[in-house]
This record gives C-alpha cells, structure tokens and sequence, in this order.
C-alpha cells in the first residue's frame, strides 16, 4: 500500500521551506520534486521508494491538501480496495471502500486536549536532587506499591 | 574551498553534555524526565531523530492499546508474567524497575491528551484518580490511540526546547574516547536533507534507536517489502552502534516472531484478549484445544510448556499445525464478534465492529487496507494468521539487547549487575533504554518510555560526576567523513563505468546488499524459508557468507543522501544480524521453540543453558566473544 | 488516420497453411521435416518466434549433455525408465514414438557441427557410423553443446528459408474458428520491436513456446530472480494459449522441482552420473545410504520405492533431510573429483577439472560466476544443492502439457488416443511438441526436435486434407487490437493520475502483478515456502486469489512494448498456474512426493489415481473441468 | 549476474540497423539508447531489466567490441568475481576470476563446420508422400530397431 500523490490536489505545500509530507515521513520516502526532474511533475511531491513504505499514513494525514492516498501494495493486495483518513485536532474520520464498492465510514476520537496545549511539568514537582541516587524514584514520585515479600531474598 | 554539496559535506561540530540518539518512545520519556533533574545544573542537552519526532519509532502509526499498565497488579507478579513469557531467563532487577515506575508514565499520556477506554461508569474519570480502564489482558489496556506519538512527542519537545532538538540526522556511529576505550567521547552521522555532517562530543549519551527490522527476509518481496510488523526504518542502529563500541550485548540470540494478520501484519493481541477469537487450523479445528498437549513434552519443553505457555509456545503449537499441512491458520473473526453480539443492542454491535476496526486504523493500517482489498468484512469472513520473519527487539516479546547496569535497591540481587549508573552499559558514558536494554521485554510502549526516564536520571548523575572530564574522540574529523561518505565517493567515482548506475562491477546499491543479508539470513539462520530452522553447519554457511558481505559493505555506493541513508542502515543492520547469529552458534540449545530451532539441539537444556549469553565485539578484528552469565532468581 | 505509434500500431495481416509459434527445439525440429513434406505442395508456411532463433528458447546459452539418446537401448525399455521416473502414469504410446526417431535427430545435430563426445578411439567416427558416444547415463551422452541451438537454428532456418521467419513477435493469443469452435483459425500478437500488431490466419499451428517459468516465487528476489534453472523468458505461452482455446490439458497437476547447485541452478546430472559424486548432508553423512529406504513405505509411496527411485524420489529423500534440520545438503565435490583423479596424469587432472567448469559454461554460466565471486574450486570445495521452485514442462522429468494425438501403429494403444493428426490436440488444427505435449516426459531437447519432427508430418497431412478450407475468425481486426493493446490504453490514460507512475491506483505494473502470482503460488500451491506442501483448504483459498488475479490482469499497464511483452507474458502464467492449480486440487493423492504434496492426502493411490487427469478451461466463463482419463500400459 | 554494457567499449554497434545485443537477447533485455535519454549515454546499449536476466551470455558472446560483461547478482553472489568469454568460429575461450584474484582459463570447441555452412537437405532422401500417414517412419527413414515382443499386446 505505498502512497502516491494525486497530481490534480498536490501544490508543493506552496512552495514553502518544508513540504510537509517530506517533513513527517519516518522513513525519508516522500520528497517534493521542485523541477519536476524526477517525475515530470514539478513542484508536487512523490514517494521515491514504494517498496519501503510501511503504509503508515503520516504523510496521508499531514497533507493539507489532502493530495496522498495509498494504494494497496500490488503484488499483496488485489486492486480497488481504499482506506482513507481525514485527520482533524481531536477525532479522525476513516473511509474504507472495498474492492465491491461497499463503503464503510468510522471516526474516532484522538486527543483529549488541544493541540499545543501540554505543559510537561505544570502542577508538577521539582527534581529533588538528593534523590538522584534512589532507584526506586523518578521526579515526579509515583512508585507503584510493591509487596517486597514476594522477593527471593526478603 | 569547493562549495559545500553531495560528496563534499559541510562539517558541523558541536560539543554538548548529554546526546540522546533518537526521537522514539524511550527518547521522549528520557527527554520529560532529564530536564527535570538537569534543571539548574547548566548541563546542556540534544536529541537527534533521524526522522520527525511528531511521528518516528515504533508508534509513528500509532497504537490501539498500551500493553504494559500494572494498576491493581503488583510489579512482582508482572516479573513472574515476563520471565514465563521469556522462557525463565531475565533481568529481574531491570523489569522489577520498570513495572514499579510505569504506571505513572501512562498517567502523564493521559492527561497530555491520550484518550483511555474506561469501563463503564468510570467514563471522564482519569486512570491516575482510580479510573478502571478496559482492560484487554491483565497488563494490556485499551486507547484511542492514533496520536500517540504525537501527543507524546509534543511533551517531550515542551520538554527540551526546540532549540535542542535537530532532526533528519542519521547517526552512522559512536566514537571512543582516544584516551579510554571503554568509554564513548563522541557520535557522528549525517542529514538525510542538506549536505553537512554531524558531529557531536559528549560527556554520556543514550543510544535508543529502536529494534532491528528487515534483517530477515520479509514474506512479500515487492512493494510489500516496506510491510513488516515492527517499523521497517529501525535498522539496528542501537545494537550496531553500541556492539561496535565495545558494549556488552546480551540475549541477542532472541527474536520475536510474533503471529500476525497474513501480509497486513494487523497485531493479534485484541483479537485473542479482547475479543476473545479462537485461532482454526485448515480443517476448523481448535488446534490449540486439540494439540495444545505438544509443549508438555518434558524433555523437550522443560517446565515451561507445564504452565500458561508464552509467546513462542504458542508459535509453536501454530508452526506445528503448518508445518504438517494442516494450514492455513484462520482467526475466526465471525464466531467472535458473533458470540459477543449475541446479547447487544444493534447500535452496541456497531460499536464492536467499529472496535474492531479501530484495532488496526489506529495500529496497522495497512491490514485495513488488505481487508478492503480481498472485500474482508471481519464479522463474516475470517483473515488467516501467520508466523512473521522474525525482528530483533528488547521491548515486546522478544530481549534482544544491551546488558545494562541496573537498581542498587532491590534484595538479592547481584553486585555484578550494577556496575555504574542506572541503564548504563559496560561502555562508560554510553546509556540504553526501550528496545535497547536486552535480558527485559514486554516492557512495550509505556515502559520504553518509564526505561528512558529512569536512564535520564543516571545519565544526569553520570554528567554532573564528570563535570570536569572533556571528551576526545579518538577519531579526527577528517577520518569521520571519509568514512561515511565512502559510499557517495565511490558512486561519484564510477559511475561512468557502464551505461546503467545500477548495475557496476565497482559497487553495490543498498537494495541489493539489503537483500543480499536477507537471503542469508532467511536461508540458514532460521527465517521463514526453513520454518525458522537452523544448525551448527547453516551457521557456519551464515558466518561465511555474512564475512563477505561486511567485507562487500565497504563497495556501497549512495547516488544520493537518501541512498547513503539506507548505505549506512543496512550495515548496522548487517552487524546486528551478525550478533544474532553469534549468540545462536553459541547457544546450543532451543530455548525458544516457535521463535527458532536449533536443529542439532532441539530440546531446552536449563542444566546447561538456564544462563544469560553476552558478547562483545571487537571493531578491529571484527570478531565476536560469546560468554555465559549466571541466571540469578530474584522473584519467587 | 493518425501515424502509427505506441498505442496506434499498424495491423499485419497474413494468411498462410501452417504457422510455427515458437522457434526453439520443437520448432526447429518441425521446420526440418516440415520442408521436405511441404515441397511441391504449395504449401505456406511460417514462423514466428519472440525472440531471435539463433538463442531463443531453453537452449540458448547451450546445454552440455544430449539426454535422450538410445544408442545401444532398445525404445521400449526407454518407456519403461520414463514410466518409472514419472510415477507409473505416461502416455507410453507417444514415448515410445520419440524413442524410435530420437537418435537420428542427433546424427543430424552431430552431422550440422555439434561436437559430440566420444570414448577413446573412436574420436572423429560420428554415431551414425558406430561411434561410441561418452555416455553419462544410460541416456544421456556428453557434448561440448555452447553452440548447440545456434547450430540447430542455422538449419532450421536454412530449411524454412528466412522469408518465412518473423522473429521478435510475440503471440499473445489464438483465435478460434467462427463457424467451428472447436477449430483454431488464426493467432494475434505483436512485435517487439516496431508499433505492429500481427494476425495469422492458418489451417493449422504448432504451438511451441516451451514451458512455464518464474510461475512459483525463486528463492532469490532481488537481480537474482531472473535466474531460474528453466528459461525464465518462457512464459506458459504454450499451455495458456491452448487452454483458452479449449484444447484438453493433460497432467498439469505435474511439476517438475530439480536438484540443482543452490542460487547458480547449475544442473546436477554430469555430476551425478558422469562424476559419480555423493550428496551428503549438513552433518557430512551420505544421507540416501542412510535414510534412502524410508521410500519403501509401500503404504506411503506404493511400489515406485521397491525399485530405482524416479526423479520426484530422490528429491524426497533430500527433502526429508532438510526438514529434519540436516541440512544444507553439499554434493561433494572435492571427493569425486579426488577418486576420478587418483590414476591419471597431471594432464588428464587438468582435463577433468576443464570439463567440470565446461558442464555449467555450456548451460548455466551463473553458475560459475557463483563459484567466482565465493571463492569455490570444485575439486577442494564442495557446493550446496537444493531444490528448487517448480516449473511446468513436458520435456524434462515432468510431463505437464497438452493432450495429444497419437501414433496409430503401435500395438494395444486405446483407439482414443488416436483422434486426429498425429500430435493434433483435442482442437482441430492446433498442434504441439516438446513441452507442449502432456504425459510423456524426458525428451530433452533432443526429444523435443524429434517431436516437432513428428508433429510437422502430421500438420503437412492434415493442411493437404483440407486444402479447400478457408479460416475465418471468431474475432475481427479491431477486437485483437483493443484486446492486445488495452495495457497501452490504460497506461496513456491514466499516467499523469498520479505523480509516480509506478503507483497508480487505475493500473498494475507487469511486475507486481508476477510477484502477486509468484506469492500467491508460493505459499498456497506448494511452493517452496511451505516446502512443496498444500491441501484442500490452501487450494481453495489459492483459487479465490487466482481469480481476483485474473481480474485485475485487465488492468495492467504498459509503459513501453517491453512492457506489453510482461504484460502478455504474466497473463500467460496466470493461465498456466489456474491449470496447475486446478489438476492438484483435482488429484486427491501425493502422486510426486518430492515435487508436490497433498498434506491431506499424502500417499500415493494407485487403486483410485493411476489414471490421467484431463481438464478443459472455458474462456468465457473462466471455469475449469477435470476429469479422469483412464491409463493404459502398453510396454511390459 | 545481470550484465552490464562499458562505456569505454560499445560503439552502438556503429549505428548499424540492429544492435547486436538487442538482437539476440532473448528476454528482450539489451536496448540501444540513440539519443541518450534513457541513461545519459547516447548510443550505447544497457540492460534494461536487469533482474530479468538469465545470464545466458547470448548478448556477451555476440558482441562485436566486447563490451558486455556480467556483475553477479548482488543480492546473491559476492562482489570480485568474474566470467567472461570470447567466442570464435570453432571454439569459445573462457576467463575465470576469482573473488580473491585467482584466475583460470578454459577452451573449447563449440563447432566442428563453418558457421553458415549446414546444407540440412543435402544428400538427404525426399519424403515420400507415400509414407504420410505411417508413422514409424521420417522423411530421413532412420527409425530405431525394436524389439516388438516387449508390448504388452504383442
Ligand atoms: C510497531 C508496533 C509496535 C508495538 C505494537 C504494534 C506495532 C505495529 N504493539 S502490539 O503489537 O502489541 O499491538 C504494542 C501495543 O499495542 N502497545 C504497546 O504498548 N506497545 C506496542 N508496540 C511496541 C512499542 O511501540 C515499542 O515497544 C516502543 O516504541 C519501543 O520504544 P523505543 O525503544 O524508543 O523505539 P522507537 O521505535 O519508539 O524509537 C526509535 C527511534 O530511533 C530513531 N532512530 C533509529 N535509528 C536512528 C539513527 N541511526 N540515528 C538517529 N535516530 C535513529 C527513530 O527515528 C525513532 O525516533
Ligand atoms: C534450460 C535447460 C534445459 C535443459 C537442460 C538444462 C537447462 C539449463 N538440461 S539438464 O538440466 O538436463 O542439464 C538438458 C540437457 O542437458 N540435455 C538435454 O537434452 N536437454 C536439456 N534441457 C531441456 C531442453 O532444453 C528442453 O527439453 C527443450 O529445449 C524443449 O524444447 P521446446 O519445447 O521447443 O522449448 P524451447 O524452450 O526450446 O523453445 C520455446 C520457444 O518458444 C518461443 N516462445 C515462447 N513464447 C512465445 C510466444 N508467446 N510467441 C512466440 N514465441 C514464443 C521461445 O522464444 C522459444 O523459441
Ligand atoms: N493468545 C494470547 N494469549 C495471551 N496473551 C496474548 C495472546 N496474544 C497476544 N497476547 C498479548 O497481548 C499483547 C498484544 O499482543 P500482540 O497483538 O500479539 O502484540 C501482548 O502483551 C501479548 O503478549
Ligand atoms: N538415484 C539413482 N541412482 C542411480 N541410478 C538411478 C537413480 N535414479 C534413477 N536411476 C536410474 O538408473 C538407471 C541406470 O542409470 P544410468 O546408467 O546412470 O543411466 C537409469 O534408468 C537411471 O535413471
Ligand atoms: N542422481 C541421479 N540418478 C540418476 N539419474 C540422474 C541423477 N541426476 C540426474 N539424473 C539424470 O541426468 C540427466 C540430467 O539431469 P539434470 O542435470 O538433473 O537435469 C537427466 O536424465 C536426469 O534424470
Ligand atoms: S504534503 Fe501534500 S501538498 Fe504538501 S507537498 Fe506533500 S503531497 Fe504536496
Ligand atoms: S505512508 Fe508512512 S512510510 Fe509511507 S510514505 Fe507515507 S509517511 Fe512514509
Ligand atoms: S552489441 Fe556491443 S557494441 Fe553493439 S550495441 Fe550492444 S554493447 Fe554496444
Ligand atoms: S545475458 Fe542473456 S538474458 Fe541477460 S541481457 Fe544478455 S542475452 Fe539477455
Ligand atoms: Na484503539
């Protein structure tokens, strides 16, 4: 299922520093042809190495145009099958066409906070630094309770 | 001066005090957890990713579930649970840690944002105020988690600061110190997006970049090569760069092969757990009702087929079923969801489809899309399961890893065990955690994260009591870069010879060298192909062969960065692989049936073998040393 | 009307009595006799091969040995060793028709330039003058054959005239008769080369395109996958283009699996037969000394283990061995060379050794470059030998293929087995030999030559007994082209879809639909990843994939006419793995262990199956029928 | 093995009407590229398909300059070794490298007639029409002698 990128939808990310879906790939497939060099198609992006797609939709997903699909690995998976994703700040939505044309749709919720929101040690403690050699620690002081007599040598 | 560009890399060095060396889910728990101890200290602290924090590692996809989460469990009975499931041999100390402290990291992705199924009535109300979680097993709980890694990533890049963070920088290898060998001073790679080389000094650092994939050949071979269940961009590159430093590996003779949706490689976990799906041989039998007796075979299995079997007994009982032809293996997906829908409402039965689904959208999509494709609908069309190729990891059910210094604190356990800081290897400065640390699985997502905290609280003491000590790497720049841009260098410099860049007597592509691993190690240390067999003979064909390939490695060529990307992972993918085979050759006994079989030795042998087995390797000769170490109980 | 370009290709249309399709040995065999018949009939006749005869076909690269020759034997024991090694169930009539022309092909072949090895004294006397040939095996005779088809195309084109050979064409299909639909009229293909589709129309057609390679998945998938031990250019052509024009297939649940030198596929017969090596196992022990009586489980393998062992047989004894783990299995060299070598000269050493490297430089030169690039001196290493993936032929020791008529003198032959023309199949006018011709294997190339000899007699007897006919098509000019060209279409219409156009979500690439194939064959229809193991289920679920396959070959793509060449010839292999499919799940026994197994029903049934397996595909329908046709042993 | 083409030595055949390699090559693997679009080199040959090829040789053997040789298939064989022949009239010689530099070298015939003298019919008798439908015979009349006795229904 490696992506491609819809010629009618790409636009580069409108030419700025960083085409996103570049950016997100976790495996440095997706690349923005800027001459259109490569593909023929300048200024739209293109996944130079189908074979190594995990088929893991970051790029889908980040897309602002919406421009990346994935269609099923070929020598896997038989033909018209789609599975597709729109990503919005706390729920996705997923369209799932089968090779017969039915049609299934499902959204799920993904976060609870908005995005940007976190404040990683808000309301939390400070290290304390005559802690540092204590194991059964970390910062934020929430060991679970343990029954020690379960150890051999207790 | 020529200007900077491909084959001629502007060179940027940088001297901090602590370098994390990926972005994933132990890099984000080190990263929340070290600045808080690092607060006040001035120690200066950076993390390279070679991808997009937002979404690199394992949980880029995201995840359906967290497996590790103790709640009304104690840790104690969560060591017992992984060293059944790991065949009696762990690092008790380090998984004990790491159940003691997790519960508190999923508290934290809760409250970033995480959404956590509760049991009904217990809906709005957060884990960490007694909220029940739905839970799949008894350490597995149930998420809505699609953005998983995004919702962590954006607390550990609050964490750090963005001004310490560089991403899209592959790291090629660690450095030595010139002065101790046993100590790492310095890492050095490359950006997969401009032409400049990186390199890094530094006081401690921690290497977690995730498990080795795609050593072993995939069962698809095209397009679907890039579908492995594990992320096919974790290369290896922590056992590699850590064994060629000098840092003890242990366990590396471990694999998971887990069972998995065919071809979409879809998790089993909720099916089997939540679900509570039957796996049917060909015929529809319940194999595992029928000849689930097998693995009570004593001389073959020891005590361990006695009990709840783990993981690769439960492969084995499959493998057993297939290999005698009575394939393929169904997940009765209908007779599932239709027991379950028995007593519900329509509407609550679209939920459980949705449910359903939701498994591998949030996890595996691809196996969505196989759904799709052959017209699967789960509630009426069971999928078949299959024993993938297997993957080298420390965090899931498999311990292939590092052998790390562990807690001081806990009863019983040896002194030898804690040589230094916390999750520090036997290379000083240099740290490990998540899939990195070997001798301790199951710790999955939740408690790679717990094990990159506590590394990062090591790693402080470490850096302030060597506050004074300055790095010197016992490699110049200029040896750096000729060294790792040897692949572009020898493209640029042949590439002319034929009429075709692909095909060139004077180097090989990273595709083909890629495959060429894979065949080795599919066809004689125990991959698919031989039903994950092997024998002192095929090893010994696998040591050969694999001695011409990292000879080969040297002829890479890289027609570009991205290609000099996959150049330098398939050679940490090639030393990994070699570890694996080593620690097997030595091994000589079959202690994980339905992982791999030593033919020559196919019985589990706890009077000889109940041991851990390190190596070390040595970067010059290019030699490994396999040892025993004593197995010491710490749990009853 | 637009200039004809890719897309737009000029129409060719010919009319002529007879048309070769294929131009290797079968085909070079029929254009020798068919001349001499021809002459002063007025007869048309022509040839059409894909590629250039000189290297077209099974024997390009040469072969080193000449398989079937008499000599000395008499004919009918020549059916009794085919009946042997094929399990009892041949076509003993049409066997025997080779045995009794076969030699003087090869006098022909020696008489044309082929250096033919011969024993001490008797250098320089040609067989046909009673010179002793160096005999491998009872069979076989040793050649220095680099040269091989290049000589045997030179006179068969000197035969045909070159006026009448149209090379680089493809035939993509036959067309039936519009008023007889059990009558072939014509065939439709297209040049390779230049924008031109070609339509003959004829009486009658041999149809020669040998076998059906790269059907199963190779073991070696990168570059190496074009290495195949059969010719991976032959495309099932043959038996797809027959079924889909309802001429009855006989045994194509048959298979041939070989022996050969692991990754090279260097055949193994001279050192077997003329070397006289050992096979032994992983552990070093002669493994058929050991383990070889496990064949005379007569429950289990009937009477075919009492005597010598058939090919398939021996291939079980070696496969057992590597289930068991004993593995890999090495042919040592380095002792059979030693004990030949122990009396003779330094001269006659170095003799021995050149005609060791000559076997494989005359027929499968990847294999020596295997043994250069690991460093392997046959005479002080040994190599590996392994099955391989299976191939459907009719020439070799399998015998899947086409239903044919046969000779009418011979005695006790059932009169069903006479229908027609000699070599005609069950559709009137449509010929085949060679790998074409169903249940009469080990012919070899020379067999094949003698066969298409025999066919070209009975095509030139049945164009004359029909001269007055005239052929009209089932289907007109425009339908061809549209069909033929439809990858083209959807190429040009749907590249710029996308900005890759190898992902493209209104098409498949050639090459993905192959590895979809090869997958699907691999792992349901007893490939190698299941070690050659299937059952009822397995086929089953292998049909229902085969046909989504099927589906979608419609919408294949082609970039370029090299392109449309995969395409056609991947449609071809489908074709030919439903009817292997088919024929095994029809076969309700292991008829070949070591070639295939039923898992389901794994013994051999001569009560129920010593019979025939027939089947006739419906083109319209997609559907297959099998059915058992009754065996008939003719030879004491 | 895939074989490669050298720059050094193709000369496109001199821009003659077929190139050699194309022609023979029965996978449809070699191509001429005239004006260089299809790999920078104009023309001059290349394997188009390189995972396509059977190593036969046939285009290796053929070629007038000598310029195809073979890289062993790099995801099977290792690197350094090397098979290369020079095909005559009457014999064909081989080189043989060794990954680890040792070298051998084979000869052997390949053809005891001049090439392009075979006359298939000469001194050869005529069919006999006679003899269409029998057939134990040939147009060459050269059957095997049988021993009859050993049908079943002799
Ligand atoms: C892929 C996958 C994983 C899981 C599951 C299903 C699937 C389909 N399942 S289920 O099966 O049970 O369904 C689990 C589940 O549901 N629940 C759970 O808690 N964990 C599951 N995992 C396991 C966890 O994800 C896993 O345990 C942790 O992620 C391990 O953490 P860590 O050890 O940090 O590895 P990582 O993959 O997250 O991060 C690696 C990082 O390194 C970077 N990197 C790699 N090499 C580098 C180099 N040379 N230079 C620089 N950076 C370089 C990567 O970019 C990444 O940032
Ligand atoms: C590849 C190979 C083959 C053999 C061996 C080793 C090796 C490595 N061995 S050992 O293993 O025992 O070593 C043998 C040996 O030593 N001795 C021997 O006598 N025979 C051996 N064979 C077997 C013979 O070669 C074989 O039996 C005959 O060649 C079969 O003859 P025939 O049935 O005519 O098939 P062909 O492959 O020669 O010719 C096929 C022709 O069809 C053309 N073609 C195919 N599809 C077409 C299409 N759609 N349209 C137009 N043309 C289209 C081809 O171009 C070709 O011309
Ligand atoms: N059949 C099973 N029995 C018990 N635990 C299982 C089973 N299948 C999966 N698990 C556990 O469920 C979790 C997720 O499994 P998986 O989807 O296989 O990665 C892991 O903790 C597994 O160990
Ligand atoms: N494994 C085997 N070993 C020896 N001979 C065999 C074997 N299998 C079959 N044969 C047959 O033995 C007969 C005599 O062998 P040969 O003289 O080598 O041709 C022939 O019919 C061979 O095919
Ligand atoms: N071990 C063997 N015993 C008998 N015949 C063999 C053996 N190996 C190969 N042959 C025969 O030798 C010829 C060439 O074999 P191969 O090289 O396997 O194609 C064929 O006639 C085979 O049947
Ligand atoms: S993210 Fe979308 S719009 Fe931006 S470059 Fe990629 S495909 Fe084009
Ligand atoms: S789906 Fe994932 S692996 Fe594939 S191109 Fe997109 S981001 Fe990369
Ligand atoms: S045959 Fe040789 S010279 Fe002619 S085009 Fe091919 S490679 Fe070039
Ligand atoms: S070696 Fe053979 S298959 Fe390969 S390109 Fe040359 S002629 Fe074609
Ligand atoms: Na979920």
């Amino acid at each position: 299922m490696p992506t491609y990128v819809r010629t009618d939808k790409c636009d580069g990310c409108k030419g700025q520093d960083k085409a996103a879906c570049m950016y997100i790939c976790p495996h440095d497939l997706m690349k923005l042809d800027k001459d259109g060099s490569e593909t023929g198609h300048p200024m739209k992006a293109w996944n130079q190495e189908p074979e190594q797609c995990w088929e893991c939709y970051s790029c889908v997903k980040i897309c602002p145009q919406n421009a990346i699909e994935c269609r099923h690995y070929a020598d896997v998976v038989p033909l018209g099958g789609s599975v597709q994703p729109l990503r919005g700040t706390d729920s996705i939505m997923w369209t799932i066409r089968f090779r017969n044309g039915n049609i299934k749709r499902f959204k799920f919720p993904i976060r609870t906070t908005p995005e940007g929101s976190i404040k990683p040690y808000e309301g939390k403690p400070k290290a304390e630094m005559s802690d540092i050699e204590k194991h059964d620690t970390l910062f934020t002081k929430a060991t679970h309770k343990c029954d020690m007599s379960q150890f051999v040598s207790s | 001066m020529a200007e900077y560009g491909f084959g001629n890399p502007e060179v940027i060095e940088e001297e901090v005090d602590i370098l994390i060396i990926g972005g994933g889910m132990a890099a984000c728990g080190a990263a929340f957890e070290i600045m808080r101890w690092a607060e006040g200290t001035g120690l200066k602290i950076k993390l390279v990713d070679k991808a997009a924090m937002d979404r690199s590692g394992a949980v880029a996809q995201g995840l359906s579930a967290i497996n590790t989460y103790c709640g009304e469990n104690d840790p104690a009975d969560y060591v017992r649970y992984v060293r059944n499931d790991l065949m009696g041999i762990i690092r008790e100390d380090l998984v004990y840690d790491v159940g003691r402290h997790v519960d508190d990291s999923v508290h934290h992705f809760e409250e970033w944002g995480l959404p956590v199924w509760k049991q009904p009535g217990d809906e709005g109300k957060k884990l960490a105020e007694g909220g029940k979680p739905v839970r799949s097993g008894k350490w597995q709980i149930m998420i809505n988690g699609e953005s998983y890694k995004w919702i962590v990533a954006e607390a550990a890049k609050k964490a750090l600061g963005l001004e310490n963070i560089r991403e899209h920088v592959f790291i090629v290898r660690l450095v030595n110190d010139k002065n101790d060998p046993k100590r790492v001073a310095g890492a050095a790679g490359f950006s997969v997006r401009e032409h400049k080389l990186y390199v890094y000094k530094f006081k401690a650092c921690l290497l977690v970049c995730g498990g080795a994939v795609n050593v072993f050949r995939p069962r698809s071979v095209g397009e679907g090569m890039g579908r492995a269940w594990y992320p096919v961009w974790n290369a290896g590159s922590t056992y590699a760069m850590a064994a060629e430093t000098g840092a003890e590996l242990t366990m590396m003779e471990n694999r998971f092969v887990p069972a998995r949706f065919k071809d979409g490689y879809g998790p089993v976990g909720a099916w089997f757990l939540l679900f509570k799906a039957k796996a049917k041989n060909g015929y529809g039998e319940d194999y595992g009702a029928k000849n689930g007796h097998i693995i009570k075979d004593e001389k073959r299995f020891g005590k361990y087929g006695q009990g709840t079997p783990g993981t690769c007994l439960r492969n084995h009982i499959m493998m057993e079923e297939i290999k005698a032809g009575r394939g393929p293996i169904f997940i009765d997906t209908p007779e599932a969801l239709g027991s379950l829908a028995k007593n519900m409402t329509p509407k609550e039965v679209n939920h459980l489809l949705a449910e359903a689904w939701e498994d591998f959208l949030d996890m595996t999509i691809g196996q969505c899309g196989i759904w799709a494709g052959e017209n699967i609908e789960p509630e009426k069309v069971p999928s078949e399961i299959m024993p993938t190729e297997p993957y080298l990891l420390g965090s899931h059910a498999g311990c292939a890893g590092i052998w790390v210094s562990g807690p001081t604190d806990l009863p019983g356990v040896p002194k030898e065990w804690s040589w230094g800081y916390r999750s520090m290897t036997t290379v000083k400065g240099l740290f490990t955690a998540g899939d990195g640390v070997g001798a301790s699985g199951h710790k999955f997502s939740s408690g790679s994260f717990t094990e990159g905290r506590i590394a990062a609280k090591g790693m402080v003491k470490f850096a302030l009591d060597n506050k004074d000590w300055k790095p010197d790497m016992a490699r110049t720049k200029e040896e750096l870069i000729e060294e790792i841009y040897r692949p572009v260098k020898t493209f640029l410099e042949h590439k002319n010879y034929t009429t075709a860049i692909d095909v060139n007597p004077h180097y090989i592509t990273p595709k083909m060298l890629q495959l060429r691993l894979q065949k080795i190690m599919d066809e004689y240390v125990a991959g698919v192909s031989t039903y994950y067999q092997t024998n002192g003979k095929m090893l010994e064909v696998a040591e050969n062969k694999l001695q011409m390939l990292k000879e080969d490695s040297l002829k890479m060529r890289a027609k570009d960065l991205h290609e000099l990307l996959r150049a330098w992972e398939n050679y940490h993918r090639i030393i990994a692989a070699e570890a694996h085979m080593q620690h097997i050759k030595f091994r000589e006994e079959t202690r994980y049936p339905g992982y791999y079989y030593r033919m020559d030795h196919n019985f589990l042998d706890d009077t000889n073998w109940k041991v851990f087995v390190n190596s070390t390797y040595d970067r010059n000769t290019g030699k490994w040393e396999c040892k025993k170490v004593p197995y010491v109980q710490i749990i009853k």
